[in-house]
């Protein structure tokens, strides 16, 4: 029905193709526009630049460079066997931090991959080390910002609709928003959850970051459709194609969105980049990619996109590049210093943080080991108390 | 007040919605039409269409939305229509509702109430009569509930609604409006987590819960037996020590569900009691349950859940050794 | 990317808006036509006119006929406590007839609302009666023709995709088909198994009766997507929206589908229709809809569009309407006498179909339940053993 | 030839695809990347892209695709990335897979398998550490299968290839790679249904699966017991006889398994012993279970599932009375 409004629905749709050929619906037909305001080659039209003030530009170049740093070290500290895995975001700075810089603290943030996003809303490093060493403090931690991250891909998307329909019953000032990659928007939970924010017409904003690949899989195979943004249409849900690799552009086009969505209306917004790194640090790359692709999009680097404007705008004077990733670096230092401060935890963490109480039956399990643990010390030779991860 | 199973249910939504402004329902059905079997009826006239909401057919969301909402601050209650489309929505309650505290140190936490009619016997189609409390109970963090009077029902879909934990809730659509009895008007509570003992007896103990209660009652009245009948309710967690303790006073015990054998909860209260009171054991606990097979479409659905002879067989043979 | 060929994909996005306005890709500027060939008032281009053979014209109304008379006689013997429940189709039959119309015996059908076309693929109104009354024979007819009913909503997509993902590995020349409902678009099973035939290619036909109602559920809040159609956008997959009031028209659209099918595209059908009747005979339609909204769809009613289109063609007067009920009556008549005739089965039914092979356990409980039987035939007491649903 | 548990899985998908050219291998980043524990490597080299596929991520399409292909003719190896992602494909397994034969009354069937690497210990996020096969095993119709060495597992994987019903395939990861040993070449198969006794023993009868087996049999060793041990191998259909004898002769039983204990496998075993050798018993049966929470994130996963004390704890308590 196209008229929603009308009292009694449309009546036996009339044929406005006077009765000719079958005529399809196709995605040929559909022009994606995709916002850019830095082109690649530095270029940009003066009335497109967002208005932000010269601490906020360069705020964004900071942020950028913190995520890279961030990445690096990570990569670096997993490498020398101090933490479990962990899934680079190299690459993709543009597509995080210009997103993620139009939030305010009473949003609510869903992530996949994107982790400065949280230190932005007050999360340290050293929770989000604890979180990749799998130390339930980190999620706690994002918790008091209103954050999470999902690991199992897609399943967060029907609790983002959840939290904007609690803003929606509360009239709250704030948008639920879930980041999400190209590979989430194949399942099943993501679709009821994006189909519901569109049925009720709830604040919340869906930022896409395709990334070209889920794992192994190029986003060309992993749907039919061209482009992410055009599955929007299918929630009746407005939606942005942004270009990932221009920050300023990202910025524009989520700050566009998240007033719309402040106004009861959820937004899609795909932002087209790219993985440089592996998957997570258990993943070769090379396995089902090219080195000549790698390379072209290297060349499509955001970091470098941002400092041409930045120095034509005349602000790249104003930042010690070098400084900025001195003092990253150092605090990823201290972050680290204090994870590796961490004690070891009671056994009983694994129990008491399930229920508010607990239960009988848990509680006799929980005894029993650590009866156990006492009676037979030789259990940790089995046990690697792992507070590296 | 006198009043059904599903009317206990009603009345439960409406005084807790009335006590509680964050107490918000949805799902299919549920608000214009007030529910396929009427429980939510008159919620959307009183509260509003703000506080009654009928969702997309989509119980990935009905599930997942609740876990959201609940975070968020709200006390929902979500319905699915019935309990054969509960396993869509399996992964929202493994991986979000039943984790979110734990995930997050106690950070948030998810007050939320999945209620959904289950069970055979009402002359449904396919995928309409399951009972598949044996999977859930499984899940670590999430409680279930099945209660089996009408006073119970609004007692612990209260106490439900109330519990700062989520809890699945299984209403025995079979006997939705076949048993009427005075239900406390206002505010009322029934703990979750506690056995009732329905009849007291030196013979035997016979555990059931929800739609077997009414046949495990007839067949106990029937045999004539001195049997001890406890009306589990809480399936997770459980009243182990009543259960037990009974045990360990007549020394036998059957157990009657409408679940498949294999997995039902009855190996879980044998295990149980095998743990405690193997002892006190003079012969073996009999299951007396569905069988390890879908229920039957409707012509054949009587035959497979347990009737009061084939509860009375199973008295009768703990009786025996 | 929208070059799905390009060796390295596409770079990062250029910019078509010359950096201007955030642009929004919005349902409003899609342009949705609905095929339509005899319109509301009976007029049609005769060019339009799908290539028919007289008898084949005749056939379309006998089948939609016979939708109706079995839809009515259904009701009533559920009326009469001779059948479990009943979801009358009752105003759909142009979109189901005109649909199934189209599809070859090599093809393989799931259904949602939708019962005729299992008549037309060689099952029997007993077959369809069973199946309503429970009884696991009227499945067991259904699959000989390679069809099947799907009572939970959505599942059976997943199911239609591998069936067609079996023919893609075949190079069979057939599709498969799923018929599902409007309320049914909304899960993710559905969305799941779409996405999967989309991004395969595999010879999947998708019709979707959009009847406006998932039980009390109206289309326009089921989703936000003004047309179902649409939502094939977000698989790539090209559409058709056809009036569903209109045999021809959905004759057409389903067979040039179709035909893309076989040539290795999926198709997605949105067919626009109306549930005349309740959801089912256990609903009561008039808590969630007006009687003016039911009499205006009465007023389109398909039956009489198509009357009007045979007399125009002077095919009418081959047509004794009143045999033609009656020897469907009869037909029914004959089949619910049949179904009648339907002996108690053997409870080992229950245990014997779950594996091709019989397992020790299931074999216990079945010897348990047999012997249980005869020792207590008080058992019989509670069981109704309903071959009459 | 020599093989680990992956290579055995890898050598049977090879030998079977090379066998029948109805098996197919699916599922994500199965292809190109060879699976990411290698499990499918080498298989699109040697099949092409039409018998080994990549899909997008969607667990249900994957699942229930699966049941469509296998009901079409073809005989699907699925593969599910981690089992922590099965759940949301569990409605495929209860609503489709599992039911394709029982619904058509034999006219259709799903001869399908899905595979996935179940259990914690490899440091790996959170829900990639579940071991959930006391939900799946309640699912009637579902086989349910658990190798625990390289040559079962070729073996019983190629059962269930050729297995003419559907068949969830859980691949113990901890110890996918630490035990290798001689794999027979060419064509091997191992029943579904039969457990496999590891040792002989008098005094306990010890039952376990999967990853368990390798700390079961070093708790026997260590604590010098004259155990009886069973690698249970099929969970559904399980070889309750070869339990039950055991537990005749020995008079005790211990089930070390690592999903959570309520409602895990080890009730079910606990309940069918109580049914057939109740009285045989001479002490209650031990559980040595995963604790009833989920798997703790992987600074503390080594805490969660029984380790060789912990089991022999369990044997001597059995041992004790
Ligand atoms: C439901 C589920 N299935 C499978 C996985 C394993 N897995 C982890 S990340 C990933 C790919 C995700 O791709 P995408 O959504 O594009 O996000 P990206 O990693 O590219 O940021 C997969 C398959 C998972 N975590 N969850
Ligand atoms: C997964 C699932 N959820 C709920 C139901 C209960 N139910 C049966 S039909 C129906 C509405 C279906 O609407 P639609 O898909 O539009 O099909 P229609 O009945 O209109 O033909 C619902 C909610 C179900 N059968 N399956
Ligand atoms: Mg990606
Ligand atoms: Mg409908």
């Amino acid at each position: 029905m196209s008229d929603r409004e009308s009292d009694i629905r449309a009546p036996p749709a009339t044929g406005d193709d006077g009765g000719g050929e079958v005529r399809y619906l196709s995605q040929s037909d559909l022009s994606v526009p995709t916002h850019q305001i830095v082109a690649p080659d530095g270029s940009y039209d003066e009335r497109a630049v967002p208005d932000l003030d010269d601490e906020e530009f360069l705020d964004l170049y900071r942020w950028m460079v913190t995520d890279r740093v961030f990445s690096r070290r990570m990569v670096n500290i997993q490498r020398r066997g101090e933490l479990g895995t962990f899934g680079s975001t190299r690459g993709q700075e543009a597509s995080i931090i210009g997103s993620a810089f139009t939030l305010r603290p009473d949003d609510w943030l869903y992530v996949g991959r994107a982790w400065t996003p949280m230190f932005m809303r007050g999360a340290s490093m050293k929770d989000m080390i604890l979180f990749w060493r799998g130390i339930e403090e980190g999620q706690e931690a994002f918790a008091k910002h209103n954050s999470q991250i999902a690991i199992s891909i897609g399943s967060h998307l029907p609790l983002v609709a959840g939290i904007a329909w609690g803003m929606h019953l509360d009239d709250a000032d704030a948008v639920a928003t879930a980041y999400l990659g190209d590979g989430a928007t194949s399942t099943g939970a993501a679709h009821e959850g994006i189909n519901l924010a569109g049925s009720l017409g709830l604040p919340a904003l869906f930022f896409c970051q395709n990334n070209q690949y889920a794992i192994s899989m190029p986003y060309e195979r992993q749907s039919g459709a061209n482009t992410i943004a055009q599955k929007a249409l299918a929630y009746g849900i407005d939606a942005i194609r942004v270009d990932g690799q221009d920050v300023l552009a990202v910025y524009d086009a989520v700050q566009s969105a998240r007033e719309r969505v402040t106004e009861g209306e959820p937004v899609f917004v795909e932002s087209v980049t790219y993985r440089l790194d592996a998957h997570t640090t258990s993943d070769d790359p090379t396995r089902y990619r090219s080195d000549e692709e790698v390379e072209h999009w290297e060349a499509h680097d955001p970091i470098e996109r941002y400092r041409q404007f930045l120095k034509s705008e005349g602000l790249w004077s104003e930042i010690d590049h070098d400084a900025v990733v001195e003092e990253i670096d150092a605090e990823f230092d201290e972050a680290l210093a204090a994870a590796n401060e961490m004690e070891e935890r009671a056994v009983s963490e694994m129990f008491t943080y399930l229920y508010d109480e607990l239960p009988p039956e848990l509680a006799r399990q929980l005894a029993e080991f650590e009866d156990l643990l006492e009676r037979r010390p030789e259990m940790y030779d089995y046990i690697e108390h792992r507070p590296k991860g | 007040m006198q009043a059904t199973i599903v009317q206990a249910v009603n009345d439960a939504l409406h005084t807790e919605m009335g006590r509680d402004d964050r107490v918000v329902v949805f799902g299919e059905d549920v608000a214009e039409s007030g529910g396929v079997f009427r429980a939510t009826d008159e919620l959307l006239e009183e509260f509003g269409s703000k506080r009654v909401v009928d969702t997309p057919l989509s119980e990935i969301a009905i599930v997942g939305g609740a876990a959201g909402m609940a975070m968020y601050g709200y006390r929902p209650v979500a319905e699915i229509q019935f309990s054969g489309f509960l396993p869509p929505a399996f992964d929202q309650l493994v991986t979000n509702a039943s984790r979110i505290r734990w995930r997050t140190r106690g950070e948030l936490s998810a007050p939320m109430v999945v209620r959904m009619p289950y069970g055979a016997g009402v002359r449904a189609l396919e995928h309409h009569s399951e009972s598949l409390e044996g999977a859930y109970a499984h899940i670590p963090g999430l409680q279930v509930v099945v209660p089996s009077t009408p006073a119970d029902t609004k007692g612990l879909l209260t106490a439900a609604i109330r519990d700062p934990d989520p809890v699945l809730f299984m209403e025995p659509k079979r006997i939705y409006r076949s048993i009427r009895e005075e239900v406390p008007e206002g505010e009322h509570e029934v703990p979750i987590g506690e056995a009732a003992v329905r009849r007291e007896g030196e013979d035997v103990t016979v555990v059931a819960w929800g739609s077997m209660m009414p046949p495990t009652l007839e067949a106990v009245e029937e045999g004539g037996v001195d049997a001890e009948v406890i009306d589990l309710r809480s399936i997770s967690p459980m009243d182990t020590e009543t259960v037990v303790e009974s045990v360990k006073k007549t020394g036998r015990c059957v157990v009657a569900h409408e679940g498949p054998r294999t997995l039902g909860v009855g190996s879980e209260i044998v295990a149980r009691i095998n743990d405690e009171a193997l002892m006190y054991l003079e012969a073996p606990i009999e299951r007396v349950t569905g069988f390890d097979t879908p229920v039957p479409l409707l012509s054949m659905e009587d035959f497979y859940f347990p009737h009061p002879p084939r509860i009375l067989d199973g008295i009768e043979a703990a009786l025996a050794d």
